[in-house]
């Protein structure tokens, strides 16, 4: 109902129908276009004018990746890879990259330096084509954001223009995980005449990229409205109208999409996924995250330094039966805290597990720990977040042997500061490494961080020392085997406790059809279409 | 003369949550056109009931006429419909309030709320009209017309008692009852307003129902007398029979005993002995036979019927000799 | 003659009003004697109860005197000038609002003194409240009984038992019976003068009743709009009136016999006008018959027309 | 009555400040730090320090609040979100229409319903009528908003359609969300109309509008409501917070975009230029709404109005 | 007969006052006796092999999605939720007494500062209050009670303060004054109690919605942390999946319908008991 917001988009439509079948015709990715076609056109005869209504249930944390110091969240992923293309795409369910904007890349022996070759059919939604100044560009505004890239793409230089279609990237030091970061949701594609003639905030009330949407408007906690880009490289999507909205109530959500308010669904709960699935004509997809929820010791408390009592804990909590019954079995018991699949992350089997559910062990640990009984330990989770309930269930767990714990609900600044000082006994979070990469490791543990700093833990020095090799080292294998010692330590000083992968999810009418629950939160909602 | 009001044997309760208070027990008044009929009684004894009755705007759900009828102008009250009662109340019979402070509306100027008595009740008078009326009514009362634009709270006690007068002789009724329009009043302003309705009364023949504890003021302005005590009226007459001072209800001689006198120089006064009976328990027989000198045994037996002599009726057992009236 | 219990000079309140000061009490002179009784007439709003509330120091004059037996009381503080209530008592027009409709009869009579008493026993103080309940005529079933369970009369008698728990010597008594009945007001009139003729109390008696006023005092002092306009004894006020305005007062009183029937008074013109900032000069000018210039040129001085008979009017300065 | 105005103006701003003051200072005191919230774990400390430098948090109190406070009223700049970097005043106007909608729909419901339902009670005291109106009031309040917001959803919006469940469209969806959020407020509406109006059915001018002849009907609307009416009106001013307050759950369960949610957002990441623009919003409305009040109070009663000349 | 029996007569009369009455009085018993047959193992045990179990035999309310006892959480939730009520009300009663006073009493710019003062209090909606509240001092049932007492105290205060002014001119304050009592005597043995009327009124109102403000609270995730039973932290806590197991919001939400409905009740009574005008 709220599409009118961008005047230039009408005109255009006329001349892009045919830019699109030309782009169409060119491009070499498996969209399956031709299959498509003959569908595509029909229904959007029947939808032509109906705009697909996602529910999300928080506000974009931003809209503009690198415009400022401001992260892109993993929420995000749906609209940024809607209105963006990043380098390079990372397949979550093959963990695969492949060509995007980038069709090639490669990089020399120390990985000092990156060179890509660009597409050259790339228009933004404005129409100006995407030239290797804008590419280079939007690189180079990693290091004036260095608070949100410091941690994603350490030791990044610049970027050159080589020419017309070619850039370098030069690396101060190298970055083992560089090319997942090209393809993340952290470095996309802005325009870069653009951003000069409206500066930030033009750009950040009106976003311009070369996604497969084009911004159209949107209304700060409401929604976020989008049309497709006819210009777009791999041919315009299915679905022309996308409206995202935001709709922060649970009951809300599901009574929405009941009454055909929304047509979609992200991240339901299981136990109303399991609902939605009894009533007709709804659809649910399941599919195992790479996000993990695991728990960790503050630094500031007796758990950091007391191995026996944080072994206490983690034989104490049963992940299975949160995962079986909690979560219904839709969510994987894992054995360190980066899930399966994962860049550089070890095969299950080659390292040593977590500890793993034993009361009677639990007891011993305990028994050996400086716990007293008088002691409430403290368990922090963000308000009204899925690790309320876990938390509550680990309460209880906790109790069987006789810990008190009380949870800490806290709303997230809060948390963060707390976590970050170390000012906690437990913390409950869900986290994906944002590069697919198991950058969260090596996040936790990298030298200099306060949190890092603060502890005090027996194997402290050895952490930070691998940490820090494991940003550098560029062969696959050896890195691999950083991150083994690594996950050895954690899992025999219990110095993380993993619980399970989560459950991504997608609930859906049955109008919309192509919806894929993957395992990463880059969705692309252009491969949906109208059933 | 006419018989204009005629309450016959009524009865008024009030129903509250603690007990029923029998306010009136039977009542007989007989009021004539253009007579002044002053009803005298302490505090408690039903003079307000009555009137409310007369009216019949007794406190809904609360106020209840049990028994009786009030025969004004031949129709009785309590079987007219609500617009004939609408009618009549304001044009036919209007009533002036105890309290002026209270009685008047805070929020409406004076001219307003006199004015509105003329549009409940001569709808076909032009505003103009009615506007003249208004500042002829003022006029008569003593207040400049200018004045009716103000607010109550704008005017002194006794001319708000005045614009009281005003909204109630405004649609020139028959009957004007007026509720102790004085007692809330300055002596000096209390004169004033007496005067006033001398001035009426005889320029307007209008027919009164002067309600009031001070025996003073019916002397000065009233044809007959009514003595009510817990709810019935012990005696009736003119204001000669009663003022002779002569043959009295014991209850009015010890009224006029209890009044200190400006011409004597008597140490101590003589109250009527004991208290007010309980409304909401009365006693058998004479209601007043526990305060009175003269009790007799009879007296706690039974209720006195009303003797009369003449146009004086008591009632009370040391006048049976007059001989059974008429009820009162 | 006998000795002064009261006595004020000048004594003067003002109250602080949006609209300016409103002059309550001007320059009041009076004194009372043990056992006597002043009446103190006047129309509402003259000023009365202020008086009485400045002399019982519940409010603050703003200038002028009083002794309490020769000696000044409006200069004590703490507990000096609670002091005086044991000589000074007062009892209200409301016998409703002047009884603490939470505490039991008892409780309200033996409140002052354990206040202000001395110690004592609960026995003796039961027994010391059951005796002031019987001098004001009380029977003991009323002890634990509450206020709102009484008669106006009765209550009455608890404020002034009340009054009476500390011994004083003086009572203000601020319209004890405007509120009753005429048979009420009789039992508590009498029962008044029966009370200062056996413990030789002062009253200072406040009305605007002249029949009530005319029976209980030995003076009349009479008050308009914060002035003392006349004071005299009382019969010769009622004989020879001599203000304008106490004529007009007397003259309006209603009586209860036919002697006054179908005569037209003599009125007084006019409403009261307003007490804030007052003209210099007779306040009651703009209302009174005789008014000259003289009396609105300035202070008028109390003149003695006739013995113990003051009256300031510009009638008598010459 | 300008005078007045001004006079009632000019003592919002001691109130303005104290109120702004206070707020400013309790959320410095939580101990949650911006930097962490945009750095996350992997923060250093140079980090830490350069964002709270950044942000101006090394600087005392007093001051960051006067820069604050500088910076709305010479330049009606509320700064920058901590969080979002954004601009606080943009997102605060895009909010502020759908609350003042949802604020004023659910007032004018709280007062027009309570007034109604409360003087019909009262006229009809006793009776059937009146208790039912009581109980249903009642139980309008019994329940938590959010429960009785979710049953209606259910009712109204999934099985009758009615309504939509869920965003600030169009006026319709406004409808249910202004009706819960005025639940809770229109009990003590009706309760209050009804004391005052029996209160004011009871006083000596009623039963002088009565014997003048009045029909009961010209006795309660001429006579009774626009006195009945003063306590009433006095309410609304009161319940103008608690609605605005009411407003953060109702705009989240119905997805409205809010200066409500706004601030619990806010106040969730501790965002402080965030936090004041809706707390400026609720003091200014909460006292605009009681100068309206008082200027009511004044048509309705002449002496106030006197007063004010 | 003593005021309090007159008003007492004038409550009992009134039939909806005397059901709220008793309900809350039932209900207090049934929740406070509750410790002495339902152990607190009962109340936080949680079994992920019986969750969300329709009411049956042995768990007459069910179970809920960790698989504890509704019926022992809801009745041992109601010593946290009225007991919750009754400290928010006692809170801002000493409050609002103590403010309300010293502005009555006192007045001028004594009362002008003050009233002040409560509009600010009272323009700071509850939620901000408890949720910086919650940030300074920590989650728990303290920092929630204290955010209540806090943002519901002004009312009460002005409630106390008008009382109060009335009060403070009744002759019979004027007689304290007369026999020598001081200025706290007066104000506690003359004016309070006689100002306990109105002020009686909206503490009973308040506890009422005391309880729903938790709830609301809990709904926001700033309630009581678990596993306390708290009615409305009950309620929050299965709001996600109230609608595919009704029974778990229904018992709880009755409970502070029935608690809130009694109150109120039993407030209106009490009004109309101590409210002469109000009488029929
Ligand atoms: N609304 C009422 N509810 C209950 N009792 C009432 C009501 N109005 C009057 N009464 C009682 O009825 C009796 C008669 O009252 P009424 O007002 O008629 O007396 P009155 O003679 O006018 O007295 P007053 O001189 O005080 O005006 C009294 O005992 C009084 O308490
Ligand atoms: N506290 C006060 N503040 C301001 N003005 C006051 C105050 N108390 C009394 N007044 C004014 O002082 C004047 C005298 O009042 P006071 O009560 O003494 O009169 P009164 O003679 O006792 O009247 P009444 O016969 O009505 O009792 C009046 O005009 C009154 O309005
Ligand atoms: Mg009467
Ligand atoms: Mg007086």
């Amino acid at each position: 109902a709220c599409l009118t917001g961008c005047g230039g988009s009408n005109n255009d439509s006329g001349s892009s129908g045919t830019a699109s079948s030309e782009n169409g015709g060119s491009k070499t990715d498996d969209s399956g276009s031709d299959a498509s076609g003959a569908g595509s056109s029909e229904s959007s005869s029947a939808n032509a004018d109906r705009t697909l209504n996602i529910g999300i249930s928080s506000e974009i944390s931003n809209i503009v990746p690198m415009s400022n110091n401001v992260a892109v969240a993993n929420r995000d992923g749906l609209i940024v890879f809607a209105l963006y293309d990043p380098l390079i795409w990372y397949d979550t369910v093959t963990n695969t990259l492949s060509p995007w904007i980038a069709t090639e890349w490669s990089h020399n022996d120390d990985g000092s330096e990156w060179y890509f070759t660009l597409r050259d059919d790339v228009y933004f939604h404005n129409g100006d084509k995407m030239t290797a100044e804008d590419v280079a560009w939007s690189l180079n505004l990693i290091p004036e954001n260095p608070v949100v890239t410091d941690a994603n793409i350490p030791g990044f230089g610049h970027a050159e223009v080589v020419d017309d279609t070619h850039i370098t990237v030069y690396m101060d030091t190298p970055f083992a995980a560089a090319e997942n970061f090209f393809a993340s949701y952290h470095m996309v594609i802005l325009d870069k005449s653009y951003q000069e003639e409206v500066g930030w905030d033009g750009y950040l009330d009106h976003p311009i990229g070369t996604g497969p949407y084009k911004f159209a408007d949107r209304a700060t906690g409401s929604y976020v409205d989008m049309e497709a880009n006819e210009l777009y490289w791999q041919g315009e999507p299915d679905i022309k109208k996308v409206s995202l909205r935001i709709l922060p109530d649970a009951n809300s959500q599901l009574l929405s999409l009941e009454t055909g308010e929304v047509d979609v669904l992200q991240n339901v709960s299981i136990e109303n996924c399991k609902r939605i699935e009894d009533i007709d004509g709804f659809t649910v997809d399941y599919e195992t995250a790479y996000a993990v929820l695991y728990m960790r010791w503050g630094s500031n408390s007796k758990l950091d330094t007391d191995q026996n009592l944080r072994k206490a804990i983690a034989a104490a909590v049963d992940p299975d039966a949160i995962n079986n019954v909690y979560n219904r079995g839709y969510t994987k018991a894992v054995g360190c805290m980066i899930a399966p699949g994962i860049h550089c992350r070890p095969e299950d089997g080659t390292y040593t597990p977590a500890q793993p559910y034993d009361v009677e062990a639990a007891k011993e640990f305990l028994a050996n720990s400086t716990y007293e009984s008088t002691d409430v330990l403290s368990i922090l989770v963000v308000a009204g977040s899925k690790e309320e309930g876990v938390c509550k269930i680990i309460q209880g767990n906790l109790q069987d042997i006789g810990i008190n714990a009380e949870m800490k609900a806290i709303d997230g600044s809060t948390y963060s500061t707390l976590t970050g000082e170390g000012d906690f006994d437990i913390s409950l979070y869900t986290t994906l490494p944002s590069l697919y990469d198991c950058n969260l490791i090596y996040q936790y543990y990298t030298p200099g961080t306060v949190s890092f700093e603060n502890s005090k833990f027996e194997g402290k020095e050895e952490m930070g020392r691998l940490a820090l090799a494991s940003l550098t080292e560029m062969d696959e294998e050896a890195r691999t085997d950083i991150f083994r010692q690594m996950i050895n330590i954690m899992n025999e000083e219990a110095l993380m406790l993993p619980l399970y992968q989560d459950c991504n999810t997608f609930c859906f009418n049955g109008d919309v059809t192509n919806i894929d629950a993957i395992p990463g939160t880059n969705v692309r909602i252009a491969e949906w279409k109208w059933n | 003369m006419k018989e204009l009001l005629n309450i016959k044997n009524l009865y008024v309760q009030y129903n509250t949550d603690e007990a029923v208070v029998h306010a009136v027990n039977g009542v007989d008044l007989i009021v004539h056109r253009g007579e002044a009929m002053g009803l005298v009684g302490e505090t408690g004894a039903g003079k307000t009931t009555t009137a409310l009755g007369i009216l019949n705007i007794l406190p809904e759900q609360v106020g209840e006429i049990t028994e009786g009828d009030i025969v004004y102008d031949g129709k009785n009250v309590l079987n007219m419909s609500k617009k004939e009662l609408q009618a009549m109340r304001g044009k036919q019979v209007s009533m002036i309030f105890q309290d002026p402070m209270t009685s008047l509306n805070p929020i409406i100027t004076v001219g307003n709320q006199i004015d509105e008595m003329l549009l409940l009740h001569f709808k076909e008078l032009t505003k103009e009209q009615r506007a003249q009326k208004v500042d002829d009514i003022l006029k008569l009362v003593g207040i400049p017309a200018e004045r009716k634009h103000e607010y109550p709270f704008q005017f002194s006690g006794g001319m708000k008692q005045r614009i009281g007068i005003a909204i109630a002789l405004v649609c020139q009724p028959d009957l004007l009852i007026a509720d102790e329009p004085t007692t809330a009043l300055d002596v000096t302003i209390q004169a004033q307003i007496l005067q006033l309705m001398k001035q009426l009364k005889r320029e307007l023949g209008t027919a009164l129902i002067m309600i009031t504890h001070d025996l003073g003021i019916v002397a000065e302005l009233c044809d007959n007398v009514s003595v009510m005590y817990a709810g019935e009226i012990v005696e009736t007459g003119t204001v000669e029979d009663i003022y002779q001072r002569i043959e009295n209800h014991p209850y009015t001689t010890g009224l006029f005993n209890c009044i200190p006198k400006l011409d004597s120089n008597e140490k101590r006064l003589t109250p009527i002995a004991g208290y007010m009976v309980d409304p909401t328990d009365l006693p058998k027989g004479c209601k007043f036979h526990d305060r009175c000198p003269y009790v007799t045994d009879r007296c706690g037996r039974e209720n006195p019927k009303a003797y009369q002599n003449g146009t004086h009726k008591i009632k009370c057992f040391r006048y049976e000799s007059w001989g059974e009236g008429d009820s009162i | 003659m006998s000795k002064p219990v009261i006595k004020t000079k000048n004594l003067t309140k003002y109250f602080k009003t949006p609209r300016g000061l409103l002059h309550a009490v001007e320059s009041v002179n009076l004194t009372i004697e043990e056992g006597k009784t002043i009446g103190v007439v006047g129309e509402s709003g003259c000023g009365k109860t202020t008086l009485g509330r400045v002399i019982t120091r519940l409010e603050e004059a703003t200038s002028g005197e009083v002794y309490l037996e020769g000696k000044e009381i409006l200069g004590l503080k703490g507990s000096a000038k609670r002091n005086i209530y044991h000589d000074i008592q007062m009892i209200f027009q409301d016998p409703y609002s002047s009884l603490n409709p939470r505490l039991s009869l008892g409780d309200i009579i033996a409140d002052p003194i354990e206040t202000m008493g001395e110690r004592m026993s609960k026995k003796d103080l039961h027994e010391l409240v059951l005796s002031l309940m019987d001098t004001v005529g009380l029977p003991p079933r009323y002890y634990n009984q509450y206020p709102h369970e009484l008669d106006g009369g009765r209550r009455q008698r608890v404020g002034l038992a009340r009054a009476l728990a500390l011994d004083p010597k003086f009572i203000v008594c601020d319209e004890p019976v405007s509120a009753l009945d005429v048979s009420i007001q009789a039992q508590i009139l009498n029962l008044l003068m029966d009370l200062q003729e056996e413990k030789k109390l002062a009253y200072m008696f406040i009305t605007h009743n002249l029949f009530v006023v005319k029976h209980i005092s030995h003076n009349i002092m009479v008050m308009y709009m914060g002035q003392v306009v006349e004071l005299a004894e009382k019969n010769e006020l009622f004989a020879h009136p001599s203000h304008p305005y106490t004529k007009a007062l007397l003259a309006a009183i209603p009586q209860p016999d036919l002697s006054s029937r179908g005569k037209n008074r003599e009125l007084l013109a006019g409403e009261v006008s307003s007490p804030i900032e007052p003209k210099p000069g007779c306040r009651f000018s703009p209302r009174c018959p005789y008014a000259s210039e003289k009396c609105r040129a300035g202070e008028i001085p109390l003149k003695e027309i006739a013995p113990n008979h003051y009256c300031v009017c510009t009638l008598f300065s010459n | 009555m300008v005078k007045y105005i001004l006079k009632r103006l000019l003592l919002l701003i001691p109130t303005f400040f104290l109120l702004t003051l206070m707020v400013y200072t309790i959320l410095s005191l939580s101990p949650a730090n911006p930097a962490f919230m945009r750095l996350g774990t992997t923060a250093t400390q140079e980090q830490i320090d350069e964002i709270n430098h950044e942000l101006g948090l090394d600087r005392p109190l007093l001051v960051r609040y006067g820069t604050y406070m500088w910076n709305l009223i010479t330049k009606g700049d509320m700064g920058v979100s901590w969080v979002m970097q954004t601009s606080v005043y943009k997102e605060f106007m895009e909010r502020l229409p759908n609350t003042l909608l949802l604020t004023a729909l659910a007032l004018l419901l709280t007062t027009v319903v309570g007034i109604v339902a409360g003087v019909f009670a009262a006229v009809n005291q006793n009776s059937i009528g009146d208790r039912t109106t009581m109980i249903l009031a009642m139980l309008l309040i019994s329940l938590p908003n959010f429960f009785l917001s979710l049953i209606c959803q259910i009712v109204f919006c999934l099985q009758l359609r009615w309504l939509p469940v869920t965003g600030a469209g169009s006026l319709k969806h406004f409808i249910l969300p202004s009706i819960m959020l005025a639940a809770s407020r229109i009990a003590g509406q009706v309760r209050l109309t009804r004391s005052s109006m029996l209160d004011v059915i009871g006083q000596d001018y009623v039963r002088t509008a009565y014997a003048k002849g009045c029909s009961k009907r010209r006795v309660v609307f001429y006579h009774a409501l626009r006195n009945g009416l003063m306590p009433v009106i006095t309410n609304i001013g009161n319940n103008v917070g608690n609605i605005v307050a009411g407003a953060v759950t109702v705009e989240t369960i119905f997805a409205i975009p809010g200066v409500g949610s706004m601030l619990v957002n806010a106040v969730r990441s501790n965002d402080i230029p965030q936090v004041m623009s809706p707390i400026i919003f609720i003091s200014l409305l909460v006292c605009v709404v009681n100068l309206v009040v008082d200027l009511l109070y004044a048509v309705i009663d002449p002496r106030v109005k006197l007063q004010y000349r | 007969m003593s005021q309090m029996g007159l008003i007492w007569l004038r409550f009992r009369k009134n039939k909806l006052a005397v059901i709220g009455l008793v309900g809350i009085v039932i209900m207090i018993l049934i929740c406070f006796t509750s410790p002495l047959y339902i152990s607190w193992d009962r109340v936080v045990t949680q079994d992920l092999l019986i969750t969300n179990q329709p009411p049956s035999v042995q768990y007459p309310f069910g179970t809920d999605q960790f698989g504890r006892d509704l019926f022992a959480r809801v009745l041992r939730g109601g010593v946290y939720s009225l007991s919750s009520g009754f400290i928010v009300m006692m809170g801002a009663l000493v409050l609002g007494l103590i403010f309300g006073s010293i502005a009555g009493y006192f007045g001028g710019m004594v009362d002008i500062v003050i009233m002040r003062l409560m509009d600010v209090f009272m323009s700071v909606p509850n939620l901000l209050m408890a949720m910086t509240l919650i940030v300074v001092f920590g989650q728990g049932i303290t920092s929630l009670w204290l955010a209540l007492a806090l943002s519901s105290f002004p009312a009460l205060a002005r409630t106390v303060r008008s009382a109060i002014m009335t009060t403070r001119s009744a002759e019979y304050v004027d007689a304290a004054h007369i026999y020598g009592a001081s200025t706290t005597k007066i104000l506690v043995k003359h004016i309070l109690p006689n100002c306990i009327g109105p002020v009686v009124i909206s503490a009973t109102i308040m506890l009422g919605s005391t309880i729903l403000g938790i709830a609301g609270m809990g709904f926001l995730g700033i309630g009581i942390a678990s596993p306390t039973p708290e009615w409305g932290t009950i309620l929050s806590e299965v709001k996600d999946v109230i609608r595919f197991y009704p029974y778990l919001g229904i018992i709880p939400g009755t409970a502070i319908a029935l608690s809130v409905i009694f109150v109120n009740f039993m407030g209106d009574g009490l009004r109309d008991a101590l409210d002469p005008r109000m009488k029929k």
